[in-house]
């Protein structure tokens, strides 16, 4: 059955499927996280070198993977808006962002957090940390510039502009910032010691999926309440059964 | 010259107007009006291509537009609210510098007759910000006869101006309709155009 | 502060900003339901449009 | 009616006019930088008070650290560096925000000359303004820092280099927040300067190789490719954000 991208890119058939994706991506992320702990906490072992505080890494690293997928994601549909003018397009871009951010912001807690008994410092200007610092400037650029324009349409133009000319400067600012970082201090400490024992690989790549399960969820979430407010006038929103009753 | 099928304008929430269909033939000529709001500005906006309709085509000599569209940035002369001057530049500078933005040759004797025609010939050399808004607008005026351009799209092109200076203006709109232009004005002022010529069309009715 | 601590105050606000994220989406859900029911917006104007329309 | 008859010319001048729009992208360059230019000479003591605040801001560092000579040579490439693009976020607004005001940005808009080069234009000339004084400048203020003359010449090559692409990444950000509230102050510089951050990094980072005796070449070419990269991406990317701006 050939999809028919076109038939969900309207907002009223795509608010119904979306509500069903929510609850199933909701329920998966939740098991996967379940499994994913399980594999950290109980199956692998205590680090020789670093004890048990290595096992923050098992949100350290899905969420900073996250971070910079769900930048990519919402500068994908940004294009997508520019390119071809599909409204949803825009309110996907407009939904991604808080998760987006919220991803980078565990990522540089979770960090700090390891970083503190593994190098006796929260903040040790790693080339990583410091590229994911400036990742969350880039996101609360994103939302600020939103928030300032009124109008959204001009917003989800506006916003798509400016994550395509981030999406092509992230590359761009992690390699400068490594560049830096070798000059000034050497390269940086491995965070993950020398070779990743399988089941902290596995327990790591399950918590990566269930964080992207996650996101994808809230975002499916988020785009169906924006949905509704930018469709306020709508008649289909009119007859929707949850808007009709209390 | 001109068409618009069932053309819809929104601001933020609020639907301005829908449903706007017109056609304006060579020669001829569409007064918009209607009260504060309803979405004169807004229209004139999308016919001169600087913001996209929420609904509706807009097609110049057969062929439809989008916003920005190369075919009709060459064909339109769009007057908005505010007279396009800069304070730091006299008023021959001003004039030089719009025509030759749009694409024109401004020699200097073309640019002291033309200013001399809107009777600002005396004070071409001074900065445009000791200008009354009359006078600017009258500079706005000569860069219209200027402009070599079929279409012409006008938003509230009497403001400011005092008697002579309407009178100059329906010259001008007058004259342009004779050569086969057409024109979109958005006035309540009667320009003295013969009615055969004038569609008249009313927002938020 | 043994490791344990950290390990907790990293998982800890993680599940809290989930957790929080999950009711500010919920809360902006409900603001827009209740804006949906105070009923659409005013009928749209129309046009009138008058006169010849000039030669040619 | 009382206006004397107009000169009209004939029709056929219509097609003429359609025919010639202007595919100059080089004229509409051209008629951009040279009115910028113009308007800037024009208000010659804004450029200056924007200067001052790029030398005062240099100054202030050793006042708020120490005057000794290690720690002042250390940071100085820095200072000057984020100086120059603190100057350059400042006398941002002006490229876009007053034609924005009187309407002129509509018309430049409308004009048959390609946007993406009526706006490279501008930003050629915001450049000659803000980013090419702040370049020459430099090497008067790095005696405040008691920086030798190698590392001043490594300084100024890459102030030249970088600060190009400071105004032209910095166009994108006027023209986005082109009328929002604080649009010109706080937003822009939070949507601005980490995109700044590789510029700043390449840059201060040169005289620091240099010094270190690793030579600057490497960190001089990768500002090179950053400005040929920045000289065909932004002008698309702000012509594109003054469109949004003016729907």
């Amino acid at each position: 059955m050939a999809l028919n991208w076109y038939r969900f890119s309207s907002p009223a058939t795509f608010y119904p499927l979306a509500g069903r994706l929510v609850p199933l991506f909701g329920w998966g992320a939740a098991v996967l996280a379940a499994v994913g702990l399980w594999l950290g906490f109980v199956v692998a072992p205590t680090d020789f070198q670093q004890g048990e505080v290595y096992r923050i890494i098992f949100i350290h690293v899905p969420s900073a993977w996250m971070s910079m997928f769900l930048y990519v994601v919402m500068a994908f549909w940004g294009a997508l808006l520019l390119g071809f003018n599909t409204r949803l397009s825009g309110m996907m871009a407009q939904a991604i962002a808080p998760t987006g951010a919220l991803m980078t912001f565990i990522a540089l807690w979770s960090g700090a957090l390891w970083g503190r008994p593994t190098w006796g410092t929260y903040w040790a200007w790693d080339a990583r940390m410091t590229s994911e610092l400036i990742l969350l400037f880039l996101y609360f650029g994103i939302i600020a510039l939103r928030q300032a324009i009124g109008d959204p349409r001009r917003a989800d133009r506006a916003c798509a502009v400016l994550a395509l000319v981030g999406v092509v400067n992230i590359p761009i600012i992690y390699f400068s910032v490594k560049w830096w970082n070798t000059l000034h201090q050497g390269a940086s400490v491995k965070l993950t010691g020398s070779s990743m024992e399988t089941t902290m690989l596995a327990g790591m790549l399950v918590m990566s999926f269930a964080f992207w399960f996650y996101a994808i969820a809230v975002v499916l979430a988020r785009v169906r309440t924006i949905v509704l407010e930018r469709e306020r006038g709508a008649a289909w929103v009119a007859e929707l059964p949850e808007a009709r009753s209390a | 010259m001109l068409e618009v099928h069932d053309l819809a304008g929104r601001r933020g929430h609020a639907d301005l107007f829908a449903g706007v269909d017109f056609r304006v033939p060579a020669g001829g000529a569409v007064v918009v009006t209607g009260p504060n709001g309803t979405g004169k500005t807004t229209l004139l906006r999308m016919l001169a291509g600087l913001s996209a309709p929420a609904a509706g085509e807009i097609r110049l000599k057969g062929h439809k537009v989008a916003p920005f569209a190369p075919e009709l940035r060459a064909a339109v002369a769009y007057a908005g609210h505010l007279p396009a001057l800069k304070d730091e530049l006299t008023a021959e500078e001003n004039l030089s510098s719009l025509v030759r933005l749009a694409g024109g040759t401004a020699g200097p004797d073309a640019m002291r007759s033309a200013l001399d025609r809107v009777a600002l010939g005396r004070r071409r050399s001074l900065p445009a910000r000791v200008l009354s808004a009359g006078q600017r607008r009258r500079i706005g005026l000569a860069r219209l006869a200027l402009l070599e351009r079929p279409v012409w799209i006008l938003d509230e092109p009497v403001t400011a101006l005092d008697a002579a200076g309407i009178g100059l203006l329906a010259t001008l709109v007058h004259d342009h309709l004779d050569r086969g232009g057409a024109a979109v004005l958005a006035t309540h002022q009667a320009l003295g155009l013969e009615p055969s010529r004038v569609q008249s069309l009313v927002l938020g009715g | 502060m043994n490791h344990w601590h950290f390990i907790l105050g990293a998982y800890g606000v993680t599940v809290l900003a989930m957790v929080v994220e999950i009711l500010a989406a919920r809360a902006r859900r409900r603001a827009a339901l209740e804006a949906a029911r105070a009923g659409a917006d005013a009928p749209v104007p129309g046009a009138q449009l008058s006169g010849t329309g000039g030669p040619g | 009616m009382s206006g004397m008859a107009l000169r009209s010319p004939a029709p056929a001048a219509f097609e003429a006019a359609a025919g010639r729009t202007a595919d100059g992208a080089l004229a509409g360059l051209r008629w951009a930088a040279a009115r910028d230019l113009r308007l800037a000479l024009r208000s010659r003591a804004e450029l200056g008070v924007q200067l001052l605040f790029y030398v005062i801001v240099v100054a202030l560092f050793p006042l708020s650290m120490t005057p000794e000579r290690n720690l002042l040579a250390t940071m100085g490439p820095g200072v000057l560096w984020v100086a120059a693009l603190l100057a350059s976020l400042l006398s941002l607004p002006r490229l876009f925000a007053t034609d924005h005001a009187d309407g002129t940005l509509e018309q430049i808009a409308l004009s048959p000359y390609p946007l993406e080069a009526l706006v490279a234009g501008k930003v050629l000339a915001h450049w000659l303004t803000t980013g090419l004084p702040v370049a020459l400048l430099a090497p008067l203020l790095a005696l405040q820092y008691y920086l030798d003359a190698g590392s001043v010449a490594v300084l100024v090559a890459g102030l030249l280099l970088g600060t190009p692409i400071l105004s032209l990444l910095g166009a994108v950000g006027a023209a986005l927040t082109l009328g929002l509230r604080g649009g010109g102050g706080s937003l822009l510089a939070l949507l601005i300067l980490p995109l700044y951050v590789p510029v700043l990094i390449f840059g201060a980072g040169a005289v620091d190789a240099a010094r270190a005796g690793l030579g600057a070449t490497a960190n001089l070419s990768l500002l090179g490719a950053g400005l040929a990269l920045a000289l065909v991406g932004t002008p698309f990317a702000a012509a594109a954000a003054v469109r949004i701006a003016l729907d």
